[in-house]
């Protein structure tokens, strides 16, 4: 039997609500993203069990072994102090990624209900916050994230704080535009009429519309978010020894990295195939959730 | 005493000395040199950070002012000795009380004005007036004659090593203070000029910038230029030290003067390049809060810090310290009774205390200077040893002037536990490490320790007029007060720094020379 | 057009004053007192109270602010701590050889990501378009210091290929001088006809921007291909083909017409991001620009400098955005017209 | 009877699923035929297959299609890229899209003459003449698509067809997008053309009204399948097939034309 046809064009090939199998067919990066993900929320949850030295990840060192190249026994090397690469890369995955989930969430938690006033009340508070937003907008995300870092003392908390005060209005901007499109639809406005309160407004109809966009701005937003945190690090403005942070063993194995390569190299590897790893989920989830959803944001 | 210590206490990275022999450059004033041979300096860090005063400069700024100014004696670090520059000859009376300098004649400052007995008066008087820098070497004199047009003579009101002091790498500088005329000088200098005697003076000075300071030959030097000199110094900043190796292998750098170890070593057997070693009279200290930290507690730490372990992890870049006073100063001893890792002992006195292994914990914290891989090494392994005792040791890496400033707190609490970071003097002598770091001060400054000890503040006011008058017993003096510091603990000596020097072997000539950290002598180069 | 431009630059002006208010604010975080870090280690009491009236610390915030908006106006962005000079002029000093490497890195991510970008549309979800699609996530995941440092190890150490470091071989300075006309050393070589000169600085130049263009270039393949994808099944694109015209001429021509937009805006975003990433790059390569001056003032806390650097490259950054739009109006007449 | 343009056998297919089959359909020279339908009937597929498109969508095509007794199935791009435009044009249902934004409509005009061979001045009378043709002012060339009424721009799109001097013109809905009185003038412009250039009209629409009022002959097509053809009249007074009957029933307006 003849089927009807479609001139849909091939990019669109999975629209949207199509079943995961099918997407992820369509789309072998995202199950590349997802699997990569998946094997470094495992590190991060097994790195005491996967780690050979595993207490290098905390106070321990071994003076009498440092800079040794990598062997059978430590197949990254040992670094400055006599610490397995190793060992301390694995449990890097319990550092940036939490970085950038705690970032993420304050992110959400200070922008969503921004957004929200702003899209559903309109006028002079929409304006207020959307200007406020404009300006944080204007500074390249690393740059404030940095001044503040800069100005704050060197820790993983002001490090945190500093880079969720630069992601907020990006969801505040999100947010709103779903916001005040849902807040304009007549059934809303039918809600409002018959005097139903607008938090169950928000709650029912505008929160609910605004999940998928949300979660695929997050996904996307995880890597960027542990190159910042990592790049903040390398600056000295973040992690301090003996935490294993990817960026501070990037920049502590600066001083030693002409001839004793290993430092550096299998940290960055990690930044890499951590936010490798994500963005190639958020990509995938964009293509499949959000496909008109701009890199751009 | 004002002691600006933000580049050595950043000198664990690069310091590297370009040296670039090159055959076009131009050269136009007073004699000509047979050939024109720039000499290029290569710096992790600014040269010049506080300005270009001769009187104040206490900063890294001698690297090049070493070139441009010079004193009435250097020390000889081979005689132990110091050797005359300015100064042709001295001597002094019997209750070293009144010092005679005999000038060198003939001496020109770049000023062009010649250099005279009432010239160096006026200078050191200056000096002397402006109190910056390490102007206490001159805190013994008390007045100053000119009999003669080459003749200087010294009154002071209580014994000194005058001559030794006069060889001090800060505030010891002899320069012509009528060169701005009847306007500032410190303006005129700052601008920036020079007023010196020594064999280079100021061509450029792009501050912040790569190439910042250049220096080309004083024709009028008295040395003269005969023979092979360099007649031009470029110091460069290159705040990388891999990529001060990675010219020197080129061939552009000549002269990398301290890098990692681990990169120093990577250089052994490189072609066209030397690797020097040498022992300096800089050490590493942990200065323990004593307000904070009871004496058993200070030596339990003394004996948790591994110190084999320190040297081991770098490499070849420290070397054990015995007592405060490095090798090749007056008043070192081989074999004081100092400490070693013990952390059983250390447990036993923690135990005493109440905390340790199995009682409570104990949190400190220690600060060292962001950016100095060595202090970074040490920090981490005695954060580790000290782990295993129970004890939590915060590390945290600041700028010099946040840590310091911190050490400085007029609030006790805001102050760290334990202040990393290196010493060394300022002239041939151990003076400096006890006058600064273990007198009771009362409000803190260099005696991060916040140690006071009366009986040690007597005996460290007594010791240098002990050491002008009656040596051995000024040195049986140092022994003693060492053992008592020692046994006190308020500081830890971690290691003593070697200088690692790595160089193109385009030049001969060089020679160490501790007095003058990091200073290169570029007249006595032969390129 | 006239109207629309007017109306985007009042835009701009209003952010660049959220941008300033927004970077007092950071200034007033700053754990500790300015005016004692001012006045320096050796300061006395009296000379602390001297300094923050000096630095009218001593006035109601309000008024600070107001003080604060007004210096920047007239060009006094305050004093560095550490060179102890106007901080604007200290960043109208580097800047040129910032901006010099972050074009030089956008020129490149722009000849690299469209014609990728293009490549990865025209045969959507086959192996090219997997690859290339992968290479530009990858673009944008890169920690680029550690690029960096990689490249530099690669190329300049171990292949002795390119130099390590510098903006050009210091060897030079003495055999052909750079006479400084506008502070970009390319351009003041290529002016004075100094051959060596040009020759070194570019190789010097193409590691650091082969680094800095990572990020752009990625980001731009990605939006080529997904403009493209995006455009592709339109209309007039239907029609282009339908009157004869080939593949090369539909991609290349028609549907590229429709993305140099978002390019363009892709191009503004990562101006900026590239001017804060050589904060990352600069120091590992030597480039005597606004990174290194950055990446100093947060290694010594210099507090006036990193607030100074943070307006600058964020007033750079609304500014360029503000040429983009203004760009965009031109090429897309609906922008103009709207 | 042999046609200008003959489909026979045709079939297209997503993959394992088809779309269209046709088994014959002719479009004679000077001929306007109308292929009537739902939307979703295959209508369009059909075009895209007659202008060697379909691949751009992803389809399959086999089969003939047969211009002027030459094989347009199979052939190589380049060979089909000259004749797509030059000989046989095709004019789409929403005119507001079928102009690129960024580009002044007369741009796209003169570019699609030149590209099939005319120099530059060349290409500008003949867009010039064309336009006039349709009767537009050419100064409009200068406009973008969006300075242009819907009307107006049809006419655009119909003034390419003519100034390629196309011996088949595809419309595909040209008319439905438009208002009642534009639309009028488009058909009388289009069947102007046929009387004047002897263009053969390949007029797809859902509307029986409009094909009514301009085929001579019709198609009537559902699920891919055609299910009836004849001459207008006879099929459009006397359909065979009860689908074609349905559809005349849901179009009031053919009772008053008649």
């Amino acid at each position: 039997m003849i089927e009807s046809p479609s001139i849909t064009p091939p990019q669109a090939a999975v629209p949207r609500g199509a079943t995961l199998r099918s997407g992820l067919q369509a789309n072998p990066l995202l199950a590349v993203g997802g699997a990569l993900v998946l094997l470094i929320v495992l590190v991060a949850i097994f790195a005491p069990l996967l780690a050979p030295w595993a207490g290098d990840a905390g106070t321990a060192t071994h003076p009498f072994d440092v800079l040794h190249a990598p062997s059978a026994s430590h197949l990254f090397g040992t670094d400055q102090v006599g610490r397995d690469i190793l060992s301390r890369v694995l449990f890097g995955a319990r550092v940036s990624p939490l970085i950038a989930a705690v970032v993420l969430v304050i992110a959400c938690a200070v922008g969503v209900p921004l957004g929200v006033v702003a899209g559903f009340a309109g006028g002079w508070v929409d304006e207020a916050i959307m200007r406020v937003t404009d300006v944080f907008l204007a500074f390249p995300p690393l740059l404030l994230a940095l001044a503040l870092a800069a100005v704050l003392p060197a820790s993983l908390t002001s490090v945190t704080i500093a880079i969720a005060a630069t992601w907020w209005p990006w969801y505040t901007r999100l947010i709103r535009g779903q916001a005040a499109s849902v807040a304009g639809r007549p059934y809303v406005e039918a809600c409002r009429a018959l005097g139903i309160s607008r938090l169950r407004i928000i709650f029912r109809h505008i929160l609910p519309n605004s999940v998928t966009p949300l979660l695929v701005q997050v996904s996307l937003d995880v890597g960027g978010v542990i190159l910042t945190a990592s790049a903040l690090s390398f600056l000295g403005l973040g992690a301090q020894d003996p935490v294993p942070d990817w960026g501070l063993m990037i920049a502590e194995g600066q001083s030693y990295f002409t001839p004793d390569w290993w430092l550096v190299t299998f940290p960055g590897l990690a930044i890499l195939l951590t936010a490798f790893a994500f963005n190639l989920l958020g990509d995938g989830l964009r293509d499949l959730l959000d496909p008109k959803r701009s890199f751009l944001r | 005493m004002n002691r600006q210590r933000a580049w050595t206490a950043a000198g664990g990275t690069a310091l590297a000395l370009l040296l670039a022999a090159c055959s076009g450059g131009s050269y136009s004033s007073g004699a000509k040199p047979a050939v024109s041979k720039v000499f290029t300096y290569d710096t992790y860090t600014q040269v010049i950070v506080d300005g270009w005063d001769p009187a104040t400069e206490y900063s890294n700024g001698i690297i090049a002012m070493s070139n441009m100014y010079e004193t009435l004696t250097r020390y000889n670090p081979v005689t132990h000795a110091v050797d005359p520059l300015l100064a042709t000859s001295w001597s002094h009376s019997a209750d070293g009380l009144t010092w005679t300098f005999q000038l060198r004649h003939g001496v020109h400052f770049h000023t062009g004005r010649l250099l005279t007995a009432q010239a160096a008066r006026a200078a050191i008087l200056r000096t002397k007036k402006l109190n910056g820098g390490a102007a206490y070497i001159w805190g013994a004199v008390k007045s100053i004659d000119t009999p003669g047009q080459f003749t200087l003579v010294f009154h002071l009101s209580y014994p000194s090593p005058l001559a030794l002091e006069a060889s001090a790498d800060y505030s010891a500088y002899i320069y012509d203070t009528t060169a701005a005329g009847t306007g500032s000088l410190t303006k005129w200098l700052n601008a920036p000029h020079d007023a010196g005697t020594g064999p280079y003076t100021l061509q450029s000075w792009n501050n912040g910038q790569e190439f910042e300071v250049v220096l080309k030959a004083f024709g009028k030097y008295w040395g003269g230029w005969k023979g092979q000199h360099y007649t031009k110094v470029v110091f460069r900043v290159v705040p990388q030290d891999t990529t001060a190796a990675q010219l020197l292998r080129a061939g552009q750098v000549n002269f990398v003067e301290q890098m990692s170890p681990s990169m120093w070593t990577s250089l052994r057997g490189a072609t066209g390049i030397k690797l020097v070693s040498a022992a300096s009279w800089q050490n590493l200290l942990a200065q323990l809060n004593a307000q904070k930290l009871s004496a058993p507690i200070r030596q339990a730490i003394s004996y948790g810090t591994n110190y084999a372990g320190i040297i081991a992890a770098l490499s070849g870049g420290a070397v054990p310290s015995s007592g405060i006073v490095p090798a090749g100063l007056f008043g070192h001893f081989a074999n004081l009774p100092g400490y070693t890792y013990d952390p059983a002992r250390a447990a036993r006195l923690l135990n005493h205390a109440g905390y340790g292994p199995g009682r409570k914990r104990l949190n400190l914290t220690l600060t060292y200077t962001a950016g100095d891989s060595n202090e970074q090494v040490v920090a981490t392994l005695m954060k580790s040893s000290l782990a295993k005792l129970n004890i939590g040791l915060t590390v945290q890496p600041l700028a010099w002037a946040t840590q310091w400033s911190k050490g400085k707190s007029s609030s006790a609490s805001a102050r760290q536990s334990i202040f990393m970071e290196y010493w060394w003097p300022d002239y041939a002598d151990p003076y400096s490490w006890f006058v600064n770091l273990l007198q009771t001060e009362k409000a803190p400054f260099f005696n991060l320790s916040y140690y006071s000890n009366h009986a040690l503040d007597q005996q460290i006011s007594k010791v240098e007029s002990l050491v002008a008058t009656n040596p051995s017993a000024g040195s049986q003096l140092y022994r003693t007060m060492q053992v008592e510091i020692l046994k006190q603990a308020p500081i830890v000596f971690l290691y003593n720094s070697n200088y690692q020097y790595a160089m193109t072997k385009t030049f001969s000539g060089f020679q160490v020379n501790p007095a003058y950290p990091n200073v290169i002598f570029v007249y006595n180069l032969k390129p | 057009m006239l109207v629309f431009v007017a109306r985007r630059i009042v835009l701009a002006i209003g952010v660049v004053v959220g941008v300033i208010i927004v970077t007092f604010a950071v200034a007033h975080l700053v754990p500790g007192d300015p005016a004692a870090t001012w006045a320096g280690p050796h300061a006395s009491a009296s000379q602390v109270a001297q300094a923050r009236k000096f630095l009218g610390l001593d006035r109601p915030v309000a008024i600070q602010l107001v003080s604060y908006l007004g210096g920047i106006a007239a060009g006094n962005w305050g004093v560095s701590i550490h060179t102890h000079r106007h901080v604007l002029s200290d960043i109208l000093t580097v800047a040129p050889a910032s901006l010099e490497l972050v074009i030089t890195a956008l020129l490149i991510a722009v000849a690299v990501g469209i014609p990728l970008g293009l490549t990865s549309a025209r045969r959507p979800g086959r192996p090219a378009d997997q690859f290339i699609r992968a290479g530009s996530i990858l673009g944008v995941s890169m920690p680029i210091f550690w690029m960096a440092l990689i490249l530099q190890l690669i190329f300049s150490q171990r292949l002795r290929l390119l130099p390590a470091a510098g903006e050009y071989s210091p060897g030079l300075l003495f055999t052909h001088p750079l006479i400084r006309r506008t502070g970009f050393p390319i351009i003041d070589a290529l002016v004075a006809g100094n051959w060596p000169m040009v020759g070194s600085t570019l190789s010097h130049l193409i590691l650091p921007a082969i680094v800095v263009a990572a990020y752009p270039a990625g980001l731009i393949a990605r939006m080529v291909r997904a403009q493209v994808l995006d455009t592709i099944g339109d209309t007039h694109i239907l029609n282009a083909r339908a009157l004869g015209f080939g593949e090369r001429q539909i991609f290349g021509r028609f549907a590229m017409k429709l993305a140099w937009n978002p390019v363009a805006a892709a191009v503004a975003l990562v101006f900026g991001y590239s001017l804060v990433n050589t904060f990352l790059v600069e120091s590992i390569f030597d480039w005597p620009g606004l990174g290194s001056y950055a990446a100093a003032s947060i290694a010594t806390l210099d507090t006036p400098a990193i607030l100074g650097i943070t307006l600058f490259v964020a007033v750079a950054y609304v500014v360029a955005n503000l040429v983009v739009d203004i760009v965009q109006a031109v090429i897309d007449p609906r922008i103009r017209l709207r | 009877m042999t046609g200008r343009l003959a489909i026979s056998d045709l079939e297209i297919s997503f993959g394992s699923r088809r779309v269209v089959a046709i088994t014959d359909l002719l479009l004679d020279h000077g001929e306007i035929v109308g292929l009537a339908g739902e939307s979703g009937s295959g209508k369009s597929m059909t075009t895209l297959a007659v202008l060697g498109l379909a691949h751009t969508v992803g389809a399959t095509v086999s089969g003939s299609i047969k211009l002027d007794g030459q094989e347009l199935t199979g052939l190589a791009p380049e060979a089909l890229r000259e004749i797509r435009g030059r000989r046989i044009a095709a004019i789409f249902q929403s005119p507001s899209t079928a102009f690129s934004p960024v580009y002044r409509v007369g741009s796209v005009l003169t570019k699609a003459v030149r590209l099939h061979g005319a120099t530059k001045s060349e290409a500008a009378d003949r867009a010039a003449e064309a336009m006039r043709q349709v009767l537009l002012s050419p100064d409009l060339m200068r406009r973008y698509p969006s300075q242009l009424s819907g009307g107006q721009l049809q006419r655009v799109a119909i003034a390419v067809a003519v100034a390629l001097r196309a011996e088949i013109l595809l419309a595909d809905e040209p008319t439905s997008a438009l208002d009642v009185t534009v639309q009028a003038e488009v058909l009388d412009l289009l069947r102007e053309l046929r009387d004047s250039s002897g263009m053969s009209i390949l007029f797809i629409s859902h509307d029986l009204a409009v094909v009514a009022e301009l085929c001579d002959r019709v198609a009537v097509m559902r699920q891919g399948l055609i299910v009836e053809q004849g001459p207008a009249s006879q099929v459009l007074s006397a359909p065979a097939d009860p689908y074609t009957a349905e559809l005349l029933e849901s179009v009031p307006k053919l009772a008053s034309t008649q």
